[in-house]
């Protein structure tokens, strides 16, 4: 177990005056393989990104001995803090292995980055192996299906070295089989890195959570190990008490309108 | 013209492969020994005809003056070709668009000298394509006749200047001015060299005649904003408004002039860009009874005048205006013909030789050719709006006024 | 306190001017995200549409005011074609737009050329439209002007009217808030774009009809504004109104005083430079729909 | 929106094929193909008339190197690369006047001593007597400013849209300050009628020969240091910038140094190519700086090929060539021409002519694909 863990003290985020984090604390040990869960609108994923720098947030994140708020999202990268994104997000028009040796080499100096890639570095290499793409390593991006895009950018995340991977919906839109070898993969990579997901899928938690916190309007709820979490009365009541939300499982991936996070959807916006 | 240059030229095709860095030491003329190419104008004048060079800005923001010059030279070699051309040789006008932009009338200059090998060049308009292709006739030793008044200070051996220089145009204008007791002016002119220019000479005029500059405000060309320039000569005082503007410019602020409440008979505005084209895109409503200042107009009496009206007319469109500038590109043709028949050659030395003391009975009047100066005699004249959008004279200076572009006769011009 | 009076009515003015060129924008830029280059020209079909009109109706008036409806229908039909023809192929490249509507721009100023002649035209502006009331003191206001800052105003408010009240203006709204969304919830989409576009283009038209009073009228009148009408969008801030309308006032005002105490060069040099600043400041500009992950 | 991997109709095809040998040649043979033709064969069949023309087409030709770096690459419409065009044009122009007033025993450049407003030589113009600094100023000037502008828009990751609208602000701006500067600019007129370049008259056809090849050389060098950065792994991270620059932030780079460099780059290239300019056509004018000539450098480009090096020279070459060509003959029909083809090669052929055939091959081949690829 290595790795440092992430101190979360009374983080609050509003948009216009409705506050979509509202006073969290978290803390999150080093190797743990952490699952937020919570109704939709909960602040999961608002969450996620005032940790990554993406909006502003009051209070205090801390990983290690560093405070996060107020640093710049490539800084806040560096000091090795990964994300993937609800929609996959990789670089469509580059290959495979141009996305992965692009997320390995932050660090790269001037003269480096002025010459052609020879050959595979060897953390890209692994990360080809470790996510099953080395067949497709010359392949547009674009053009991966769905499932390997996020297989990719979890592999980027792998090279990138970072010490706490926030993943968003990793599963999402994925087959049975394939849900079970990326939990296994979490797992491998949780036993050196701290992991933190987001997701919807239930039996997936269920299968591969460490620690689970329950987030609803912007509040910790609940927090514990699975067995725990389900047995708050409180989490059943909100996932079972209000008609007009589905039963969770039933409804993975269709998150509608709100939180945007993936960058697309911001550049989008601003471009506008 | 020396043979050292062209004896290297054989090397040219040995380096032209080797790195260029190194063989630009090996061979080439050093600046200031006189060797300027050994390749002066080419003219072709061996068959039945001899082509001409048109260089106007056919497109872009100066084609709307430039191709009634375009047209006016057109007229003027068709006129010559029926009387039978030029030493017995038709005239073929060969026409390059200089498209309003400066390093283009550079390059379609040297196109007209260089691959159409013109015996002379009619053309510009700005002052600024004038600058542009001066080094190109200077360099190839070939004639261009400019047609459009200008800034004077400038006599280069390979342009004749057949337009107003200041002091047939501005300072026949101050005369004027002061003569009716306008002695406070304000300055409105377009950011450039001739607006510039001119309001120097009037400053200095002015101090020099007890009159008063209160005001100079210079507006971008294409300028259509005159709301605050114009509050400024409103409050200024002044008697009179002396407007070097240029184009699109002048229609926005004569607009905003009539707007403000400002009148002809209040304040008047002599223009020196403002010929009958122009009146007729700002519209008398704006500018009736306001004073401008050319060498022509085009009810400038004279059977000459009566004949190239009704030519071009017939040529271009009954309501068609004729304008100074346009009167000028028309002689100019003529001015170039009767040189080279004086000269007996279409060679540019003899040309520029027999140009001295040429005079023509122009629809302006009398023009006289100063072979001193490249420029021509012009009698001066200042003109009213008229409702129906034409200009009537109403004071000329009573005979030609001999050309001087760096004002050398006049004592308050001296620290110009 | 007199030239402090004139000057503030002046730079009023300038900024009227600047706001119907740029309330357009705010429609077809501002809210669909398209850069319309030839907006300028749908400014110049509008001023050609009052020298047309004019020529069949004598009273300089009247025909200003048949104009001012003709003019928005030609213009806004003009950009309703090119949405239909072009734009529409090009809403998730607006880089690409801007180009290929500088091209367009560039056609259409052609064209102008060829209908009616390289040199400008003249309207005749009504009298009354070219006089002036005088409060007194020096202080003049210029018709024409307060004809122009009259017509802007009504404009912008009938903008806000539309926007805010009619059907047609709420689905306007939910497709650019969310294209999908609306979408799905039974928008056509694509007709809302195209009717978007016809208002925006059409408020061109208008605003050409206007600058007949004070400007050139010509085939490249257009591109004496077209940037400057960006800019105000750009820092009046996407997709707001008020950001435009308040952005044109204070630039108007900025041009006027800076005009006046230094040259015209110096002002816009001076404003453009304020321009870059004020973004760096705030770079979304004045006002701005805030979203979330968004900041 | 989220479809099975396993999925069998999912599969898809191969969009990059990996380099083949034969590839790998082709960039140099055509790289050399090139130099014989421009070096050797131009200079022997063209006039002097002629290879001047192309020399100035080549100078277009080097901004647009950069723009394809800037554009095609980075996705960062550069709509004002007239100014840095201009300001290396200005800078060695400046040399050059102060050299040829120093020829002929003048301390003042003559349109100073026409239109100046005082005997001495501002200070501003003093250094520039020397050949050194004005020759680096030449490179030095535009990317200092592109850098400032870079630095303050990149950062406060102001967008595509608005970066582009204030490029040409910018480029209106520098245009009428030139403009207004008369007695120390030339205003409108610019720096004309230029006699010597570094002590060689440029009267002489033997020496415009020499610029000429000057200006192959050094074209072709930015066209070898541009595919350099085109392939290196910089090369690569721009195009992720372009295509997510969110992405790339969370991979912990900062976005803003990436585009900043490309741009900066960019301006150096039309920094050198207007300091070319100046003597192969010998004038430099504001009128080769305002927002016309800066959608002009990009147009050409665009109808190359912005992100192919070889399709953008290639585009800045023909379009160049064809208004100096038909414009005179068809001054209307061009105008058409020239907004039909703005529209075509941006709005339906967004990578250029130099696209074509992949485009056409496509279509041949899989006409049953959608036509997603951009």
């Amino acid at each position: 177990m290595s790795g440092e863990g992430l101190t979360i003290r009374d983080l609050r985020v509003t948009f216009d005056g409705f506050t979509a984090v509202d006073g969290v604390n978290l803390d999150i040990q080093p190797g743990d393989l952490r699952f937020l869960i919570g109704p939709n609108g909960a602040g999961k994923t608002t969450l996620v990104d005032a940790v990554t720098g993406l909006v502003k947030a009051g209070g205090s994140v801390r990983f290690g001995d560093e405070e996060l708020l107020g640093r710049p999202v490539h800084r806040i990268a560096r000091l090795g803090i990964g994300r993937t994104f609800q929609t996959a997000t990789v670089f469509e028009q580059l290959t495979v292995l141009q996305n992965l040796d692009i997320a390995a080499g932050a660090g790269r100096g001037p003269m480096t980055m002025l010459r052609r890639r020879k050959g595979i570095p060897e953390p890209v290499a692994n990360a080809l192996q470790t996510t099953g793409l080395t067949d497709l390593r010359d392949r547009a991006a674009g053009v991966l299906a769905h499932g390997q895009k996020q297989w990719l950018e979890i592999g980027m995340l792998l090279v990138q070295d970072v010490k706490l991977l926030l993943l968003d919906e990793p599963v999402a839109g994925m087959s049975h089989e394939e849900r079970e070898a990326t939990g296994e993969l979490l797992r491998r990579i949780s036993a050196e890195r701290t992991v933190v997901v987001i997701e919807h899928d239930m039996d997936f938690m269920r299968s591969f959570a460490r620690s689970v916190s329950v987030l609803h309007a912007g509040k910790v709820l609940s927090e514990g190990t699975v067995a725990e979490v389900q047995a708050d009365p409180r989490v059943q009541e909100v996932y079972l008490g209000r008609a007009s939300e589905p039963e969770p499982e039933l409804a993975p991936e269709s998150e509608p309108q709100p939180e945007p996070s993936a960058p697309a959807a911001a550049t989008a916006a601003e471009e506008a | 013209m020396s043979g050292l240059s062209i004896s290297r030229r054989g090397l040219l095709a040995g380096v032209s492969a080797i790195g260029a860095s190194a063989a630009l030491s090996a061979c080439g003329a050093k600046t200031g020994s006189d060797t300027s190419s050994g390749s002066g104008a080419t003219a072709d004048t061996s068959g039945s005809t001899v082509k001409v060079g048109l260089l106007n800005s056919l497109s872009g923001t100066m084609a709307i003056s430039e191709v009634t010059v375009h047209n006016a030279l057109l007229l003027a070699v068709k006129e010559i070709n029926a009387a039978g051309g030029v030493l017995g040789k038709k005239l073929k006008p060969i026409s390059q668009d200089g498209a309003s932009d400066w390093p283009t009338f550079a390059e379609k200059a040297e196109a007209l000298i260089k691959n159409d090998e013109v015996v002379a060049t009619f053309g510009c308009w700005t002052s600024a394509s004038r600058k542009a292709v001066k080094p190109v006739f200077e360099r190839y030793k070939s004639l261009l006749f400019y047609p459009v008044q200008y800034e004077g200070l400038e006599q280069s051996p390979y342009i004749f200047y057949i337009g107003a220089t200041t002091n047939q145009q501005i300072v026949p204008a101050l005369d004027y001015l002061k003569k009716q007791g306008l002695t406070k002016l304000y300055l409105v002119g377009s950011d450039y060299v001739f607006p510039r220019t001119a309001n120097k000479i009037i400053k200095a005029y002015a101090k020099a005649n007890g009159m008063e500059v209160l005001g100079e405000d210079y507006a971008p060309l294409g300028s259509t904003e005159f709301s605050t320039i114009t509050n400024k000569v409103k409050d200024s005082g002044a008697d009179a408004v002396f407007n070097t503007l240029n184009g699109d410019s002048n229609v926005a602020f004569f607009k905003e002039y009539k707007s403000a409440g400002l009148t002809a008979k209040k304040m008047p505005v002599l223009s020196v860009s403002i010929a009958e084209e122009e009146v007729k895109s700002i519209g008398t409503q704006y500018l009736q009874d306001q004073l401008t200042a050319w060498n022509y107009y085009q009810t400038t009496p004279g059977a000459a005048n009566e004949t190239f009206v009704k030519a071009y007319q017939a040529a271009y469109g009954a309501g068609k205006p004729t304008s100074d500038p346009m009167e000028a590109a028309y002689i100019s043709v003529y001015l170039w013909k009767a040189m080279v028949e004086k000269a007996g050659s279409f060679d540019v030395a003899k040309v520029r030789a027999a140009a001295d003391g040429i005079v023509l009975d122009a629809p302006e009047g009398k023009v006289t050719v100063d072979g001193a100066t490249q420029h021509v005699y012009k009698t001066a004249r200042i003109g009213k709006v008229g409702s129906d959008g034409l200009i009537t004279e109403v004071w000329n200076s009573g005979k030609p006024v001999k050309p001087d572009p760096y004002l050398k006769g006049y004592s308050w011009a001296s620290g110009l | 306190m007199t030239v402090i009076l004139n000057q503030s009515f002046t730079g009023i003015s300038i900024g009227a001017v600047l706001l119907l060129i740029a309330l357009g924008l705010t429609l077809t830029f501002g809210q669909m995200g398209v850069i319309n280059m030839a907006h300028g020209e749908f400014i110049m079909a509008g001023a050609y549409t009052t020298y047309v009109l004019q020529k069949s109706i004598s009273s300089a008036g009247v025909s200003l005011l048949v104009a001012l409806p003709v003019a928005f229908l030609v213009a806004g039909a003009m950009g309703a074609l090119l949405e239909w023809l072009l734009i529409r192929r090009l809403y998730t490249r607006p880089l690409d737009t801007l180009l290929v509507t500088w091209g367009v721009s560039l056609m259409l100023q052609q064209l102008a050329r060829d209908v009616f002649g390289a040199p400008n035209v003249q309207t005749h502006a009504p009298d009354l439209l070219t006089g002036n009331i005088s409060l007194g003191g020096g202080i003049t206001l210029a018709n024409n002007r307060l004809f122009i800052l009259g017509l802007a105003l009504l404009c912008v408010l009938g903008l806000t009217l539309i926007l805010r009240l009619t059907p047609l203006g709420r689905r306007v709204r939910a497709v650019v808030q969310n294209r999908d969304l609306a979408e799905v919830s039974g928008i056509a989409t694509e007709r809302v774009d195209r009717t978007t576009f016809f208002i925006g283009s059409g408020l061109a038209g208008v605003a050409g009809v206007a600058l007949t009073l004070v400007g050139p009228i010509g085939p490249t009148m257009g591109t004496n504004y077209i940037v400057d009408a960006f800019l105000v969008v750009v820092v009046g801030g996407i997709g707001q109104l008020k950001g435009s309308v308040i952005t044109a006032f204070v630039l108007g005002v900025l041009q006027s005083v800076l005009e006046y105490s230094t040259t015209v060069s110096v002002a816009k040099v001076a404003v453009l430079v304020a321009i870059v600043a004020f973004l760096q400041w705030r770079p979304q500009g004045l006002y701005t729909l805030r979203t979330r992950s968004l900041a | 929106m989220t479809t099975s991997t396993t999925s069998p109709a999912k599969k898809v095809s191969v969009a990059q094929p990996p380099v083949s040998p034969l590839e790998r040649f082709r960039v140099p043979a055509a790289f050399l193909a090139g130099a014989v033709l421009l070096l050797g064969i131009a200079p022997l069949v063209l006039s002097d008339f002629r290879l001047n023309l192309l020399a100035k087409y080549l100078c277009y030709a080097i901004v647009a190197v950069g723009v394809s770096l800037a554009w095609g690459r980075g996705g960062l419409l550069v709509l004002g690369q007239g100014v840095f065009f201009g300001l290396g044009g200005y800078a060695m122009a400046m040399h050059l006047k102060l050299a040829d007033a120093a020829d002929t025993g003048q301390a003042l450049p003559d349109f100073m001593q026409l239109y100046g407003t005082s005997d001495a030589l501002p200070w501003w113009w003093k250094p520039f007597a020397n050949p050194a600094f004005a020759l680096a100023m030449t490179v030095v000037l535009p990317m200092a400013v592109a850098a400032l502008l870079g630095f303050l828009v990149f950062r406060r990751r102001v967008k595509g849209a608005y970066f582009a609208i204030l490029s040409q602000a910018l480029a209106a701006a520098l245009s009428i300050w030139l403009i207004g500067q008369q007695a120390t600019t030339g205003g409108t007129n610019g720096l004309t009628d230029i006699q010597g370049f570094f002590g060689y008259s440029l009267n002489d056809p033997v020496n415009q020969r020499m610029v000429y090849l000057i200006i192959v050389v050094v074209l072709l060098l930015l066209m070898a240091a541009a595919r350099q950065l085109f392939v290196s792994r910089y090369g690569e991270l721009l195009v992720a910038v372009r295509d997510c620059e969110e992405r790339v932030r969370f991979l912990g780079y900062n976005p803003a140094n990436v585009k900043l460099i490309a741009y900066v780059v960019a301006a150096g290239m039309a920094g050198l190519a207007g300091a070319l300019f100046v003597p192969a056509v010998g004038i430099i004018s504001p009128a080769l700086i305002g927002i016309v000539p800066s959608i002009g450098f990009v147009i050409g480009a665009a109808v190359g090929g912005r992100a192919s090096l070889v399709g953008a020279v290639l585009g800045a070459i023909a379009v160049a060539w064809a208004q100096s060509t038909l414009s005179d003959a068809f001054p209307a029909a061009w105008t058409y021409a020239q907004g039909l083809l703005f529209i075509v090669a941006v709005g339906f052929l967004p990578g250029g002519l130099a696209s074509l055939p992949t485009v056409v091959r496509n279509r041949r081949t899989t006409t049953a694909r959608s036509g997603e690829a951009a």
